[in-house]
């Protein structure tokens, strides 16, 4: 089975409308910059993402989903923070995007429930907080707590260092992020990687992110697009 | 003379103890480390996922594009290290760091497990408001900037001890430390301590305690700008200055 | 002539399609793997972390305490790798086992989310009894053997397709088809297909479908020794001998 | 701050009574056997014990837990299955250790669950079986799910091949298993090691379990005990 595509096929993969798409990265590190590059340029609008941030716009020089942002392809968002993104912020505040921000901690464990088949947990984060707001709250052994959901999408953009063609993946230092998790809650997982090798060049103990979760892997060399 | 900011970094730094798994706040909160005695082993903890984090590359490169894109462009693939700083490698604020030796990166999940279940001795964040109760509010003004809480919710959820580092009033002479928050709330009755550059103040039994004093500062200007229940300690300490 | 454990297994194999991640329970199950089409492309998981496995090394060091020394005495340190087994690489019922290319570790979180999160194509277990809604016992008999579930219950919540390797009759001679399982339960509504040495079985809509029979063996035979609802397909298969 | 002790120093930490000790292993593979062969040795009773299985027992030959049953230690056991060892099994079934099964993938969840600091989550392991008794349970988007609950420890035992002297770990293979859950859930964690390596040794990347998960370390060769 050939897993190999291109940024722009990988893009093309990914709709707007009722369905979602997941993006890794933390801030500068572990988004799949060549994928959403071309997701930019194919120009696909109405887009309901699920992130952490929404990437770097430094003065208007933009990576990531700021690209995305900047092209005003994003409809809603599931988000945790703006990021390095004043625009991003502009635009929340406008309404121009719809927003729903969910405690970062919180929006991971979600979607690792997604991707591990557990139908919620209970978490004190965002107790007495807006974030409560709807949703079913227990006491449990005297403390209380938030009952969250899985978050799955239909499609995930994720990003490693290296995989094998087959998609067992490493990441390098903080750009692991929550790749593992977004790779196991999506229908159809798309991997960016700078570094392509071989079935067997990876030993089993170093592979962060099973093959078996990713359905088509992209190259991209880093570090600048 | 030390500016507010300089004075609350510093005085936040000896509430570290020896063996502290410690996480610093993006801002004020991370200028903390500047001060911490070098012999103590402190373990800095970054959310988005490493523990034993060394020193912040540089701000500079954040200044503008070109000198981000040629960092980026001498960092790329295994040029450095961990000790010396990788493209693949920042803090939670997005700022490029080193490693110590003796660290480890791990998953997002994981790190946050590391402040909701305990096992995260201090927290040092800023704020906007924090009130007796030791509720506090910093992710967002009703109306006007819209940012998110990130990772503050989940952190002050689990961490044994919270320092908030805030500057004693806002801009225009407001209280910060009041009876009850006014903007929405980060997290409720989490709050240990408040640092600001006019006095130390612990929060207990639904009220503000203050535990020491800027030089020059009097109890008559911490009652004019403190909103709430306010003790003073029997022991008054002097801030560092 | 076959006997019944590997009449089953070789039934097992053809289901098993290109690109399956498949998980084998101990005993007959595991069996399934000798008749796989070796061209085929699957990827085995065993719930005690890996997927990927090879085969099975010996089950002879478990014949005797001084062979499994021997054999740990061996293979100690880093003298051998996942090519040719190694004293940390086993199987989920404990027997030493190598990997193939492709193969990766993880811990058993990771592992019980495969089957949990619906990322397995299918599982054969064994099973002790199975009704005719598709719940199936096979932990417990209660008064005599109380073992546990293991990772039974785990791997039939998840799992796209359960496939039961079970014989067709109790030694002596009673149903283990039957209208409702009277052990206690693994799981609930969660069988596809059953394959015995007499007949494959589908379940679906509360009945037992038999759509192949071994070579010999007639319809009578089968209403004889299955309790439940029982349909013949329109078009019969025939069991591989 | 000095993490290394003896087997015996940490076999004295586990104790009886109403005190509960997490024990790291599965069948054959990754399992601290030198602490457990101390706690034999010095024959601490009453244990309450949480791990997978209970060790091997080939016709009398004991690694592992079996030890603790084999002397009769063990008086109540959260777990999941007998494993090899037919003595367990039969002093479960005339009731002389009080055993409570935990399907495998529940137990595993449940004690990540204690030390990620969650207060519950919901599987649809067990819905409709025995494992049902006593547990609530909730209907979420059509599906049924029980609620399980987090499970900690006083005293954690795990294995891992390599450490530096801060604790980071490094596992092998299949031995991995839930040693790093066990690790974050109990008050006291002790690492056996094989091989014990400086600070510095172990890149950030290959840590496994991180050493602020873990409080004493001991060092035993293996294979064979």
């Amino acid at each position: 089975m050939d897993k190999i595509i291109t940024a722009e096929q990988a893009a093309a993969m990914v709709e707007g409308g009722d369905r979602t798409v997941m993006i890794a990265g933390f801030g500068t590190t572990g988004t799949p910059n060549h994928i959403l590059k071309s997701l930019a340029d194919l120009g696909t609008n109405d887009l309901s993402i699920i992130a952490g941030d929404f990437g770097q716009n430094n003065r208007g020089f933009r990576q990531g989903i700021a690209l995305l942002v900047g092209n005003g392809q994003v409809s809603r968002a599931q988000i945790s923070f703006t990021g390095v993104n004043p625009e991003a912020a502009a635009k929340a505040a406008a309404g121009e995007i719809d927003v729903t921000f969910i405690p970062l901690g919180t929006l991971v464990e979600r979607i690792r429930c997604g991707g591990y088949g557990i139908g919620g947990f209970y978490t004190r984060t965002g107790v007495g907080t807006l974030v409560a707001e709807g949703k079913e709250s227990k006491v449990i052994d005297g403390v209380e707590y938030l009952l969250e959901k899985p978050l799955r999408a239909d499609v995930g953009l994720v990003k490693a260092y290296k995989a094998d063609k087959f998609g067992n993946a490493v990441f390098r230092y903080t750009a692991r992020g929550y790749n593992e998790f977004i790779a196991m809650a999506c229908d159809n997982t798309i991997l960016e990687v700078e570094e392509l090798v071989e079935v067997g060049d990876i030993q089993p103990d170093e592979v962060q992110l099973p093959g078996i979760f990713v359905n088509h892997i992209v190259v991209g060399k880093e570090a600048v697009l | 003379m030390s500016n507010a900011r300089e004075i609350i970094a510093r005085n936040i730094a000896p509430m570290l103890k020896d063996g502290d798994i410690v996480n610093l706040g993006v801002g004020m909160p991370t200028m903390v480390g500047n001060y911490v005695d070098p012999d103590m082993e402190l373990y800095f903890h970054a959310e988005n996922g490493t523990i034993g984090a060394g020193v912040v590359l540089s701000g500079e490169m954040f200044e503008s594009p070109e000198i981000l894109l040629q960092w980026e462009e001498d960092h790329s693939g295994f040029k450095t290290d961990y000790h010396e700083g990788h493209k693949d490698l920042a803090n939670a604020g997005s700022e490029y760091i080193t490693l110590l030796d003796g660290a480890s990166c791990f998953d997002v999940c994981r790190s946050f497990a590391i402040a909701r279940g305990g096992h995260l001795d201090v927290t040092v964040l800023g704020a906007l408001q924090v009130d007796q109760e030791g509720s506090l509010a910093n992710w967002m003004v009703p109306g006007k900037r819209v940012n998110g809480m990130g990772g503050a919710m989940d952190i002050l959820s689990g961490a044994k001890k919270a320092i908030i580092a805030m500057e004693h009033c806002t801009k225009d002479g407001k209280p910060k430390l009041l009876r009850k928050c006014t903007m929405p709330y980060t997290a409720i009755n989490c709050v240990d301590t408040v640092v600001t550059e006019k006095c130390i103040i612990d929060i207990e039994d639904g009220h503000f305690t203050v535990r020491a004093l800027y030089p020059g500062v009097t109890r008559e200007e911490i009652e004019a700008t403190v909103e709430g229940e306010l003790v003073f300690a029997d022991e008054m300490k002097v801030m560092a200055v």
